[in-house]
């Protein structure tokens, strides 16, 4: 593929309340729109546990850093949340000076973004657990 | 290479999201003759499109055409380093606002772009003034 | 895209053949964004490093100055194609020549550069006199 | 490997007047005297049947185009010849366009190409042989 033949996402349903998010290519501010609306109709339609894959994805900056955590938010906000599964030097550079490693769960790829998803649904629902009891 | 090969390459690009990509690749391109690492020029590409974005972002009052919002880039090669000057003839800022915008970070409005132009860079400066457009300059120097 | 998204890119560039890379690279930037196929941004590419070459080759005399020595790249994007032109303020030269030089072809000095020019695009012109600078223009129609 | 970073050029000895130069990245007028001189130091060693090896080259241009067609000459003059090896489409469309590919012997691969020369030589040899009678 050559650079710059613009962004390709994918997405993929885990169950009802979890997708995978797949971003390939380039995300700047012209081709995260694209991003912005498959992930906005994405936590419409309940999936509130986002894996924002983008193991493939070769360019990132602050226009698609602030689509992720907009996106983290609405999930959060929803009783859900979002992981980054990344592991592309460059890409994880940005993450780490933006200071944004954390609050989007960046991991090094899909199946650790899945389990920590999970680890956050178990301590979600503890949290409920417990605000009920 | 750097020191021998000195030069200027000078661009006019629409101020469109659309046009990012050929400031990026003209950045690599550049970047190369400047010996910069693969690593170094990535860092910088994003410097470059972050500086670029403020432009079609902020730059421009609705009043103005679209023929004259335009991104201007000089990128220059000598010394071991690259030089990048991103420039536009928009509305201009206070750059003393940058202070209280950074500490807003991601959850105010923005500052993350001058934050990740200063980090991915060696040296960076920013000239503005409300009502005199915008001049980022910033510099990469070659590690290898 | 092409039609709505029209735009304008200009360069300069320093007359050396460590710049020819930038050429190219902004060529498939804004090829992309004319929606030019793959291939069709490769043929683009060498029918803009040729005329790019021939500038550096042919266009200064030894009494211009390294800095004097520039490209002026002009591409734009519109009515589903890209347009590029190669301009330079060098000696210029008689293009009723080049029907001469073409038959020489390989075997005689050159005539190659300017027949890949025009095989590899959809339009293509010269602009020349002995004295006053070089500009090609050559258009490259998307096909998809 | 990123586009324009360079031209990598190796060379190999086959036998004696044999040998395989292979040439990756980008070929313009930047890159390209550094391949004329590699040519130019195997014809002066001797190798006189040379394959240039192509098929990890991603451009090509005249001046590319120039310093092959040169080679083949100056190896034929010698009594040898030169068997380009390159499969890339647009690299192919530049061979056909300025009406080298005979002269040059552009083959698919450096099997072929190392095939092309040893036909050309026993031709060579049969002319000798009949000049010779
Ligand atoms: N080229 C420019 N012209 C006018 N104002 C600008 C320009 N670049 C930046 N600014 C101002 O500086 C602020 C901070 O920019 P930045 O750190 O990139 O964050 P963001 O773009 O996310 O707001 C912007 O919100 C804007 O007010
Ligand atoms: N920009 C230019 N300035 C002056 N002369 C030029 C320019 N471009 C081409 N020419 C003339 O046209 C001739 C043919 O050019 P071309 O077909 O590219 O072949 P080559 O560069 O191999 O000679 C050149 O030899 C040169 O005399």
């Amino acid at each position: 593929m050559q650079e710059g033949e613009t962004v390709r996402i994918q997405t993929r349903d885990v169950d009802d309340r979890t997708a995978v998010c797949r971003v390939a290519g380039e995300l700047d501010a012209y081709t995260a729109p694209e991003l912005r609306d498959a992930l906005v109709a994405l936590v419409e339609l309940g999936k509130i546990w986002v894996v924002a894959d983008l193991t493939e994805l070769t360019y990132l900056d602050s226009t698609g850093l602030g689509i992720l955590v907009g996106t983290a938010k609405q999930c959060r906000q929803a009783g859900g949340d979002l992981s980054v599964a990344c592991a592309r030097r460059n890409l994880l550079k940005i993450f780490q000076i933006s200071g944004t490693q954390e609050i989007l769960n960046v991991v090094a790829d899909v199946e650790a973004a899945t389990a920590r998803l999970g680890e956050l649904c178990e301590a979600h629902s503890a949290d409920s657990g417990e605000e009920a009891t | 290479m750097g020191e021998r090969d000195a030069g200027t390459v000078k661009m006019v690009l629409p101020g469109r999201p659309e046009f990012l990509l050929v400031a990026r690749l003209a950045t690599s391109g550049v970047g190369l003759r400047a010996d910069l690492t693969v690593d170094d020029i990535e860092d910088l590409k994003v410097a470059v499109a972050e500086a670029c974005t403020n432009v079609i972002n902020h730059a421009f009052d609705d009043s103005v055409k679209a023929a004259d919002r335009v991104i201007k880039l000089r990128m220059s090669v000598g010394n071991g380093e690259m030089t990048v000057e991103v420039e536009d003839e928009g509305r201009g800022f206070d750059p003393k606002e940058l202070e209280r915008s950074k500490r807003n970070g991601l959850d105010g409005k923005g500052g993350l772009g001058f934050g990740l132009m200063q980090e991915l860079t060696d040296t960076f400066r920013v000239e503005s003034a409300p009502g005199s457009g915008t001049r980022v300059i910033m510099v990469k120097r070659a590690t290898r």
